[in-house]
């Protein structure tokens, strides 16, 4: 292939492969019917092309390979976004505990853990900071401990209306059984 | 039955064999038992016969289909009630399609209306969305020779997943049913004792400096075990052996040696104490 | 700032974010003391700067956001580097059964067997497992039957920007009958 044809491929190789600087030796193994010097001339003419352009993006050799990065300048912004990124992921222990907590409600930690047979104290916390669920008074048992159901925030989050919309066993056996 | 099987295999074949290849494409091109419903069967038979679908050789299409059935049948594949079904609507349509047309309601100028039109306008819609199912599957795989950027390792090391209700269903129904597989545990397995239990903490206190207690928690294999772990866990706080702590609100709860009871005859005689009392739900001292 | 300003920073945000399309709203709050315009301005700037150079990467518009991909064509290159298999095929059925349920949603179990004539639950579970397939409430009549619509997923994985993108069913009709 000529440098120009090798050009495009290879920014496609660099920028969909992991945050590792990439070897020339990885990319010259993938392009083996090229020569090393057209995708050495290639390699070059790809970090003149992002220096040129001074955009957003540099390509980069470092620790022996070569890397798409962000340029120093930008971070601030950058950090910016992913603190502001909601995160409406969950672990698994949290999506148990707040499956538990939805279908139980209002349930108390110790009956949480009765069904889980695992603590679930900071999955309890991380469903609290994200406002997905919310402390519905005490149990009035001994200890009188704290009950939790989920909160408006859990309803917007699933794109439900109200809890009776909450999929339940029957709907999963509508699925299972055909 | 092999030799069943091996005829189910020849008239598979047969059928592959006998699909148009407009939808032969290897991957989505059959369902082993035959077809996926009777509209997809029917769809069929028109294209072998060649016929228009706006003008179906009703009879012969009925006909036809009645037989696949039938193979069916012999064949010893389940036929659905949709296919039952179909094959009524189409008997009842060729019964319509015999009668003369009334007289009256033409001199009525009432228009005609094909038997036919409502069977006609549903093999439409289908094949529509079969269509579409084509058109989906081509965006599918062209979208699948296009690469992002991987997401950095450290940001995805945390696997979180984003779930939506029917993801809350079957963590929930997972939950129920290790909650369920616990009890039965509990039946089967021998019971611990609180002795033991405390000389297993310990021994693990032995070689670790911290433990989590969720972590003791999880190992107990029953309730019961859970609660002799538990009053375990308070034994050893009330005899001053350990500290617990938590680095945060809500945290996990860690259990920390005390260093100041190291004396290695102490702890010896403890493990002893503890042995001797079998069954005790409040041990002694 | 000037859109020239605002390109590479936009840039460098749409680059470190990695495989999540990222909405325009989102830039804009980032930006707050630059007008929508201007930024909107900037990202269609770099959509076409991407066009231009016809490298090996490409700034699409996907699911609702703008997300940084290499294009099709040097997929052949990347699959050895990443040693990757595609994504597993979907069946006859469970295609067909999206797109009844891309096309009428949101859709109940009992409306798409109407549809396709078959019962569906299989492939209806096969989509939710996928998570091509959402649940989206109940639907208010007797036996408040749970309905189903398109996920998120559903268009990264088939390259859509919005539902307003699919070709409209009565246009399949001239395939169909030609």
């Amino acid at each position: 292939m000529t440098v120009d044809e090798l050009k495009p491929i290879i920014e496609a190789i660099l920028f969909a492969t992991a945050d590792e600087p990439i070897p020339l030796k990885r990319i010259t193994e993938i392009l083996d019917e090229d020569s090393d010097e057209a995708i050495r001339e290639a390699l070059a003419g790809l970090v003149g092309d992002y220096d040129e352009r001074a955009g957003g993006i540099e390509l980069r050799q470092i620790a022996g390979g070569y890397r798409f990065s962000t340029r120093a300048e930008h971070s601030e912004y950058i950090r910016r976004f992913r603190k502001q990124q909601p995160s409406a992921k969950l672990s698994m222990a949290a999506l148990e505990t707040l499956a538990v907590i939805a279908y139980k409600q209002p349930v108390t930690i110790p009956e949480i853990l009765e069904i889980r047979g695992v603590s679930s104290s900071s999955a309890i916390k991380t469903l609290l900071d994200k406002r997905l669920i919310v402390a519905k008074g005490r149990k009035k048992v001994v200890g009188r401990p704290m009950m939790y159901g989920t909160s408006k925030e859990f309803l917007i989050q699933f794109g439900i209306n109200d809890l009776t919309e909450l999929p339940n066993l029957e709907d999963f056996e509508d699925l299972v059984t055909s | 039955m092999p030799r069943r099987n091996e005829q189910n295999d020849h008239v598979t074949e047969t059928l592959v064999a006998e699909k148009p290849p407009e939808r032969g494409r290897g991957d989505y091109r059959v369902r082993l038992e035959a077809f996926d419903g009777p509209v997809d069967l029917l769809l069929y038979l028109i294209k072998k016969e060649e016929v228009s679908i706006y003008d179906i050789p009703i009879a012969r299409i009925t006909e036809q289909y009645l037989e696949y059935l039938r193979l069916m049948e012999e064949l010893d594949i389940a036929v659905a009630g949709e296919f039952l079904v179909m094959a009524a609507t189409l008997i009842h349509i060729k019964t319509k399609m015999l009668l003369p047309r009334d007289p009256f309601a033409e001199a009525a100028g009432e228009e005609f209306e094909d038997p036919r039109q409502e069977l006609v306008d549903r093999l439409l819609e289908h094949q529509r969305y079969r269509t579409a199912a084509d058109f989906l599957y081509q965006r599918r795989v062209l979208e699948g020779e296009v690469f992002t950027r991987p997401v950095p390792e450290d940001e995805k090391s945390n696997s979180e997943i984003s779930a939506g209700v029917f993801d809350l269903l079957t963590a929930f129904r997972d939950a129920m049913l290790r909650a369920q597989a616990l009890a039965e545990i509990e039946i089967a397995r021998d019971e611990v004792t609180l002795a033991q239990k405390l000389a297993e903490v310990q021994a693990m206190l032995e070689t670790r400096e911290t433990i989590d207690v969720r972590e003791l928690f999880e190992l107990a294999g029953s309730r019961r075990e859970l609660v002799i772990t538990f009053l375990a866990v308070l034994e050893l706080v009330k005899e001053l052996k350990v500290r617990v702590f938590q680095a945060e609100a809500f945290g996990d709860i860690q259990m920390r040696r005390r260093e100041t009871e190291e004396e290695p005859g102490s702890r010896a005689d403890d493990a002893e104490q503890a042995s001797t009392d079998t069954k005790g739900a409040t041990p002694t001292q």
